[in-house]
Parts: C-alpha cells; structure tokens; sequence
C-alpha cells in the first residue's frame, strides 16, 4: 500500500467524518413544511368561469388530449346554441402549461399546487363545473408551513418561513 | 391429510388449519394495529423503474426529499419489499415484467402508479405499445403529473401509510 | 434453473434488478468473467416518433421531452431548431442566451444525474446522493426560470417561454460558488478515493479508434481524446459568443468517462457566467408572433415576463420540407430530422438520441471484463434506457 | 426468586442476556437504524424519521421487524426446501455462537477455557459454510454467485485474521481471552501492535461484508447475494447474522487490542461488561460509517488485499509481537 494511497484513504474517512458531525442538510421537512414555488410555476390548473370565451383553443394546443370541451347543457339550452366548456384530466395532464399560455383571456391560471395524489381513478377527472370550483387540496395531517427555499453559498439550500 | 400424535388421530389438512389459526390470531385486534402500524412505516419499494419517472423517483429518494424520512428504503430485491411503484409508462414488454415482479413480491404488497403515464397513457395515451398499469395491477394510489414532484411522491406514501393504518388493504386470508 | 454441465452461466440482469434501470442485460459468465454481453433494449420503447406524426408541431415539444427525462433541454431545442428552420424565423438575441442558460443549467444536472447514479451502481450510495442533492439547487434555478422541475418544454419557435427573473443571476452565481467549494470534498471523499480509483481506472477502455469507428457520441467519445462538440462543430444559440473550451481525456476508460463529465460541469459554470454577464436586452419572442398577440394581452406578457402564445399556435402550420438540426445535449449529440409535408403534424419526424448510439458499448465493452464491472462500465456509459428506445 | 437468581449465573446470563442473545438483538436494532441515520447524515439527509419523531425514528427497525414479522415467507419451488430454510437459523445461530466464549469482566464468564481465543476464532469461521449453502440451497444464479464470492473470501481473510489474532496471542503468551485482557491493565495492544490491530480491524469488516467488501450480497451486482432469495423473517434472521457476527468480532476485538474492560472505574461486572459492550459498539457503528465513505472492491481485488496486504503484514505483526517479547516488554502478566 503505497503512502499517497493511505493519504487518500484518510481523506476520504476524514472528510466524512467531517460530513457527519458539520455537514448541512438539505432536507425539505415535506408533510410539516411546503415549498413555496416561485412565481409562474406549472402545477395544477385552476379555470375561471365567468371570463372564458370558449375559443377551445386550450383543447386544441394540449399535447395530452387533457383538456377536454364539454357541451355545457345548461348554457345551449339558454343561449340556443351548442356551448361548450373546458373540463380537465388530470389522469394525462403532463403540466406543460400550453393551455393557459394560449388562454386569450387568462380564465386558465397556473396555481403553485403540487402535490397531489388520488386513491381512485375518477375522481382525478374533473368537467367544467367541477373546474372551475378550484384546484384540489392535498390531505395533510396537520397545517403545513410554508417555506420558501433559499439558495446559499454554503448549504447549498436553506429554507425560510415564506413571508405572505 | 391425517396426522397421528401420541395415539390421539388428527383428521383434516393441518397446515391449512394452522394457516387459518394464524390468520386469526394475526387479524386480531391489538396484534392487528399494531402489524398496520409497522407495515406503513416499513414500505420498501423494488428497484422496477419502468420508465422515465425513475428520475423523479430517484429525486424522492435523494437528500432534499428524503423519503427515508418516512420509512420508504428503496430496496434491493423483489423478495424483501413490499410496493411496487409504477413509474411511469407501462410499455408491452415492461408489462409483463411489471406482473411478474408483482407476482414474486411476497404478500402484504401495494402498489402505486405514478405520473399521468401510469395512470392513462399521459401524453402516450394513443401509442400503440402502452398498458395501463390499472388494467393488469391493483393500483392503490395514483400521483397524477408528468414527472409528479416528489413531494407528491411523499404526499402519496402518505396517503397510502393512511389507508393501511384504517386497516383497508392489509387482509390474510383464511382460506 | 440452473442445470449441470454448463460451463457458461447466463445472467439475466434486470428489468428488476438493482442496477439494471430500464432494460435487460443478457449476459454469460464463466467463472466471474463475462464471455459476452448483450443488451436486450426496447422495454422502455413508447414510439414517440410514430406519435409525431399524429400530434400538432407544438404537441411535439413536450413529447420529445419525455424520452431523456434528465436531458430534457437538448431534445427541445434540437427539436425546436429544426422547426425554425422550416418556419424560416430566427429567435432574438436575448432568446438565445437564454436558451443557452437553460441548456447549461440541463447540462450540470444531466451530469450529476448520471454520476449519481454511476456511484450507486458501484456501491458508493454517498456519491449517489450527493450528486442528487446538489442537483437540487440547479433544478430550483431551471425552475425559477421555467416553471417546472424537469420538463421545461421553455423553448418555442421563435423564442422562449419566460423571460430571466430579477435576480437570477445572482442566485446562479451563489449555486455556482456552493457547487465549487463542494467539487473539493467530491475529490476527497470520491473521485480520489482510493477504492473508486480502483474499480474505475482501466476498466471498459474505449480506444480512441474504436470510439471514432463505432460513431459513439458526447462525453464517451471525449473520454476517449476525440475533441468533438456540436457546440464547436456548428455553433447554435449563443455558443458562437461564449468562450469555453472543450473537455477531453485520453484515457478512454471508466475513469476518463467519469471526469470528462465532472470537468465539463466546471466547463459549463463558466458558461452560465458569461452568459448572465453578456445576456443583452430586448424581446424574447420573434416579432412575427409577437405582433399577433392582442395588444392588451402583449403588455401584460411583457411586465409578467411570461409569453402567451399567439392562436396560431394551436394550429401551427408548417411549409413542405425538411431540416436537420443538431444540438450537443448532456449525454452527446442529438440529431433531430422533421419532413413537413405543409400539414399540421410533420410527414416523418426522426430523433436520433446519444444513448441509442452509445447502447453498442455495451457489447463491445464488456467482453472479458468481470461481473463486477458491468455496473462499472453501464454506470460510466450514463445511457438512459427510455432515451434510445423512445 | 430462584428464577432471577439462576438467570444472573453467568452460563445464563452471558449466552442469553448480556453479551448475548438480548444484548445482540438490542444492539442489532438500535445499530441497524444508527447505521441508516449516519449514511444520512453524511449524504446531507435526516434518515428514519417519522416513525417516532421525539427521538428521531428510533424504532424504525421495530417497524421493519414487524413488517418482515407479518410478510409471507416464500420458498421457490426449484429451492432445496430443507437446506434453504435451516441454513439462516444455522447462520444465525453460529454468528452468535462465539458469544458464550467471551468473558465480560476477569471474574464473570461462561466458561474459562486456556485457550478461548481460539474458540472464539474458530466458531467464527464456521457461520460462512452457511452463506455459501445457502446460496446454493436457494437455486438461484445470483445466489451461486454470492456464495461463491463468499466462499473465495472467506479464504483470503480467514488466516491472516487467525495469524493477528496469534499475534496478540503470542504478546501477551496466553490464549485466554480473561488474561488477554487483564494483561492490558497499562498499554493496550493497539499501541504495542498497531499494524496488527489494523489488519485484523480490516479484516473484520471484510468477514462481516461491511463496506468496502460488500462483495457476497453486492446490490448492483448480484442482487443480494446468496439472500436474494429470502424473505420475511426468514430474510431477518439472515441480514441479523452479519450484524451479530461483527458484534461478536468486536467484543473480541476490544478484548485483544482495545484492552477489553480495561480501564475499569468500579470493579464490578456489569460496569466491565458495559465498558466492553461500548467499545465493541462503537468498532461496529464505525463499520456502519464506512458504508457512507466507500464503494466496493471488486472480488479479485478483494482477495488480492486478502493475500498480497493482509498476508504479509499478519505475518509481520507476528514477527513484531516476537521482537516484542524478546525485547522482554515488561507489560506482560506472565
């Protein structure tokens, strides 16, 4: 064993004992703390009712076949005409974004929901009136922080209380 | 089969009514909590990426997720975990290794599909080389997303720890 | 299963196995060397280029996406660069930088993705996670500048999808400082440990001959003393502008391959400085689209930073032709072949990805090695198994 | 009364109790979550977790016992049933076996032997027979090839860890592992001998497959080895034997270069024995913080340090311990 490789054993070793006593962390404490996103981050879609003027050109740009036009009944049988309104499916939504990127009128909106998860098929589903009521919220046990990640020199990234 | 012991003759299949004893005793209840308590802290998924969201899958795994946290070592072999994690598309042929990891994990096993591909194709709903995971697994939780964040990962490990602790999917049968 | 009286064993390595990802490696061993090795691809194959011919040009942008999930950059820009090409536009100034910002910011994670997971496959889980964590602070930039982790889907034709946040380019140069002051414990506690060093060195060598003759591509092939680059050989985006240099090692073998990805992720940090320092002002969509925007819309888009698409891009129409085009993507080189036939979808789209010309390495590696370094050599390939069998 | 009395008797109470059986699975539970916790903590992460949160996840091992406890057990059907399902109770059983030989103060052991040392090694060497048939028991081509590595190694480290151990042996010119340890009262064999005490602590950890010799049941290799077919409790008891074997390793270990209960504040036997059981403890959190700095060797580089480093230097620590003693150190009992 030649001496130069005993010298690198030993920094190997010493460096993760350094690790282990004074190491950062970048752990995110998930279910107690949320990230907050930054600005124009692509979650889960949220659908204003009253502003869409029902272009349909968020079905026709969406790569997944997510977006969806249903025939609105109410709204054909008062206006005379077919309706029809966006609904989404989160079962192929990919969240690229092109929906509300191409929405004229801004009805589409990106919110910073991220985390969702379903233990059933359907329900991940959701026509238009089901749309426009909001984005789901996750189930969590208890009401988590929200934290904003800060990047840092040293730790690589730290975590503080988001201020809103 | 029948059994005698010390003069005493046993009629009937033993080892099925030892099976049946055991599962009795095991859906007892105090023994029963506290068996959906350690099930749900000790979810190990196999080493069964089966497509893209492997990487998301990894992220989960790694420092600023952590699902270590949470009980969730991804594992070695198929014989020592207990979930499968569906990531991503099913393509034909990685369908049926997905059945045959599923079928050589030992029971209690859960199952979970993850990214808008393991649910209904995502943007692949229309190739023709996909399986839907639903179709051929029972799938207990489904993260929609493509890749899903990992927080969702650990969102869905929560939910899917919750729904064992009610006691919903872990069950021996006493046939 | 195993019957007597064979002398070769034969190893069916994966799709479930530890260290196998997304595909099967048959392999024969006798004793504890391999006789020989073969990949056995396709598992992972979704037909992303049959799909192209029925989805619209801009559905393509996030399904060339998929296939290299780390990666994703050099898919859309490659993909997006053979679009303009046909449209006949190209982005402005400001657009190019940042696309260049992005494809560095892919380049450093796509590398740390691939080292990580070479770590684990040589058993070291620290390489593993640490090459994963401080991942993280890259995607938190991709991210604030994009919208999302890992599929961007940021590069349009004509331009990009959101302009450069206030303050981005200091928060880049913090993650760059931490990235550099933790290289020096990456050395200590990995590259230069003595145990890697022997299970990586004069492992898999890949000639410089063998890399040119078997058209391997990326790192591999600069891992073997071929100083090849698109961003050299044709310059595309802002790379004409930007100093760097190209990273190359002679040694060919597992090592090489290992650091010609750790120093071109120093290569690329100098390129993400320059290029916040150079970025210039103006649009970053190209007028043609832009002035189709209603008015009151384009105010809003330009104080949020963020392009809406003009409607046409539901439908977009494309004149009748071809283009190529090639983009120098984090694993090699990715060759993008569009045939427009002036309908809504392309006639025939071709991707051509890096893994699926590295995958030949398998075979041609292996041969006499022991069972051991297959890991050792699959981890050093960095071959994303959805990437070549789209 | 009677009972409590008879469990205090030490051929009771240092094969089931303390360093036994209750001791072993102790430690095997807090050590295997120790083991996770400091990998985390070098990998920049927090480890188990949310298990018990107050006392960050230390029962995280109880929950995967219990998971394991309530796991279908499966044998293959190509599997040797008898030879597969015995051999991790053997395995097991024999990891924990030296145990009974190692006594934990100069007045309380199970039994004082002349040469106990020599027990101890030799009941260490027998588990391995079991990995090797067990991965033969189990059918499987991954397993064959775990056992056979382990075959190869057990080669390679088994007699220069014997010829380090001789050499302590020769030091203190006794083979009883109680006079061993009384007889480093001053100077402990890891100053007298270091070159010994290193090779023998490298081969420790290369014995018990601890990083950088995770080479039997390498993951991204051969899966687990020759484990790769067990599950449920059956795969418990197996990843148990590796832990206790290196428990058991370390108390001898402690003994031979660490000076065992020495220095020993209150002439009491549990104090000697908790004196031992932490350092012992600590040798095996040490094997378990390796794991967070090494990758592994490939099995012929492993066998070549076996014989090309291991060799020749316990042959050397030999030739140092008889320079010693003709040197006449004082230091010796005898």
């Amino acid at each position: 064993m030649s001496l130069s490789r005993t010298v690198r054993h030993a920094k190997a070793i010493l460096t993760g004992f350094k690790y282990l006593f004074a190491g950062p962390r970048l752990t995110l404490m998930y279910p107690d703390d949320i990230q907050e996103l930054p600005e124009g981050y692509r979650g889960m879609i949220e659908y204003d009712w009253d502003s869409c003027i029902k272009c349909s050109l968020c079905a026709m740009v969406c790569p997944a076949d997510a977006m969806k036009m249903y025939v609105s009944k109410e709204e054909s049988e008062r206006e005379g005409k077919v309706v029809k309104r966006p609904g989404i499916n989160y079962t192929r939504c990919i969240f690229c974004g092109f929906c509300v990127d191409i929405c004229p009128t801004d009805s589409l909106r990106f919110t910073k929901v991220h985390d969702v998860a379903y233990y059933t098929y359907e329900e991940q589903i959701y026509p238009p009136a089901e749309f426009s009521k909001g984005v789901p919220r996750p189930l969590y046990l208890r009401e988590p922080r929200k934290v904003r990640a800060v990047l840092d020199e040293r730790r690589g990234i730290r975590y503080e209380p988001a201020r809103s | 089969m029948v059994c005698s012991l010390e003069g005493k003759l046993l009629v009937g299949n033993l080892e099925r009514s030892a099976r049946k004893a055991a599962a009795w005793l095991v859906e007892k209840r105090p023994v029963r909590d506290i068996r959906d308590w350690g099930i749900s802290f000790s979810l190990w998924p196999v080493h069964f990426t089966t497509a893209c969201c492997g990487a998301e899958f990894a992220a989960s795994a790694a420092p600023k997720y952590d699902a270590e946290r949470l009980g969730f070592l991804p594992f070695i072999g198929i014989r020592q975990c207990n979930l499968l994690f569906i990531e991503g598309t099913l393509s034909k042929k990685m369908a049926e290794a997905a059945i045959w990891v599923y079928e050589q994990m030992p029971e209690p096993k859960f199952v979970v599909g993850m990214g808008a591909c393991a649910i209904d194709g995502g943007i692949f709903w229309n190739s023709y080389n996909i399986v839907r995971p639903m179709d051929i697994l029972p799938v207990h939780v489904f993260i929609p997303g493509c890749p899903p964040r990992p927080e969702a990962v650990a969102q869905a490990i929560i939910m899917l720890q919750r729904k064992i602790r009610r006691g919903e999917l872990v069950r021996y049968e006493t046939r | 299963m195993i019957s007597s009286g064979e002398r070769e064993l034969e190893l069916l390595i994966g799709p479930q196995h530890p260290a196998s990802g997304h595909m099967r490696l048959v392999a024969k061993v006798d004793g504890d060397v391999v006789v020989e090795l073969r990949p056995n691809i396709g598992y992972v194959h979704r037909s992303v280029e049959k799909l192209a011919e029925v989805k619209k040009y801009l559905q393509i942008i996030p399904l060339v996406e998929r296939p290299s999930l780390a990666d994703t950059t050099a898919n859309n820009l490659a993909y997006v660069m053979a679009l303009e090409k046909l449209l006949g536009i190209e982005p402005p100034e400001r657009a190019k930088y940042l696309r260049t910002l992005l494809a560095e910011i892919n380049r450093i994670h796509s590398h740390l993705y691939g080292l990580g997971i070479h770590g684990v496959m040589i058993g070291s889980s620290t390489a593993y996670m640490w090459c994963f964590g401080d991942r993280e602070p890259f995607l938190e930039l991709a991210q604030e500048l994009t919208g999302a982790r890992l599929t961007y889907s940021y590069i349009i034709p004509g331009g990009v999808r959101r302009d450069l946040p206030a303050g981005l380019g200091e928060r880049a140069e913090r993650v760059l400082r931490y990235m550099e002051n933790r290289m020096r414990d990456y050395f200590n506690l990995y590259f230069n440990n003595p145990v890697v060093r022997a299970r990586l060195e004069g492992v898999g060598v890949l000639s410089r001959h063998d890399a040119i003759n078997l058209g391997i591509t990326g790192p591999n092939l600069r891992a073997s003393g071929v100083a090849y680059d698109v961003r050299r050989a044709e310059p595309y985006a802002a790379y004409p502008e930007l100093e760097f240099d190209i990273v190359t090692e002679e040694a060919g073998d597992s090592f090489a391959r290992v650091m010609v990805r750790v120093r071109e992720i120093v290569e690329s940090m100098r390129i993400i400085r320059q290029v916040i320092r150079k970025i210039p002002e103006g649009p970053i969509l190209h007028e043609s689209y832009e002035k189709l925007i209603p008015p009151k819309l384009r105010e809003s888009m330009k104080q949020r930073g963020m392009v809406k698409f003009p409607s046409v891009f539901a439908n977009l129409r494309v004149p009748p032709g071809e283009a190529i085009s090639r983009v120098e993507g984090g694993r090699g080189e990715v060759v993008f072949h569009i045939v427009s036939d002036g309908k809504l979808s392309p006639y025939r789209m071709r991707m051509v990805t890096p893994s699926f010309r590295n995958v030949i390495l398998f075979e041609h590696l292996t041969r006499g090695v022991r069972v051991a370094d297959i890991p050792a050599i699959y981890g050093s390939l960095d071959y994303f198994p959805p990437e070549a069998d789209r | 009364m009677d009972i409590l009395k008879l469990l205090f008797e030490p051929y009771i109470f240092i094969p089931l109790v303390f360093p036994g059986l209750v001791a072993a699975f102790l430690l095997l539970l807090i050590i295997i979550w120790l083991e996770r916790k400091i990998a985390a903590k070098v990998q920049l992460r927090y480890g188990p977790l949310y298990v018990f949160k107050p006392l960050g996840g230390v029962i995280q091992t109880i929950a995967d016992l219990l998971r394991y406890l309530f796991q279908e057990p499966i044998v293959p059907r190509e599997a040797d049933k008898l030879a597969f399902l015995m051999t991790p109770v053997f395995l097991f059983g024999l990891a924990y076996l030296p145990v009974v030989a190692v006594p934990i103060s100069p007045t309380y052991y199970a039994f004082r032997s002349d040469v106990s040392l020599l027990i101890v090694m030799a009941l260490t060497t027998l588990a391995p027979i079991f990995t090797v048939l067990m991965g033969w028991s189990s059918n499987n081509k991954f397993s064959l090839i775990g056992g056979v590595r382990e075959g190869y190694l057990v080669i390679s480290y088994e007699i220069p860890m014997f010829l380090s151990a001789i050499s302590m042996a020769i030091l203190y010119k006794s083979l009883d592992l109680v006079e061993i340890a009384e007889a480093q009262k001053g100077l402990w064999g890891v100053i007298l001998n270091p070159l010994a005490a290193i090779n023998m602590l490298l081969l420790m950890y290369m014995s018990t497959s601890k990083f950088p010799f995770e080479i039997p049941e390498a993951e991204s290799e051969i899966v687990a080895g020759p484990y790769t077919e067990y599950s449920g409790i059956i795969y418990g008891l197996v990843m148990g034997a590796s832990y206790v074997k290196l428990y058991v390793l370390s108390l001898v270990y402690s003994i031979l270069f660490l000076g065992g209960w020495n220095p020993l504040p209150i002439n009491d036997p549990m104090v000697a024995g908790a004196m031992l059981f932490v350092k012992a403890f600590l040798l095996v959190a040490l094997g378990a913080f390796l794991r967070a700095v090494y990758p592994r060797f490939r099995i012929d580089q492993a066998i070549s340090i076996g014989w090309k480093i291991a060799f020749p230097l316990s042959l050397i620590s030999v030739v140092i311990s008889l320079l010693l003693i003709m040197g006449g150190v004082s230091l010796v009992v005898k």
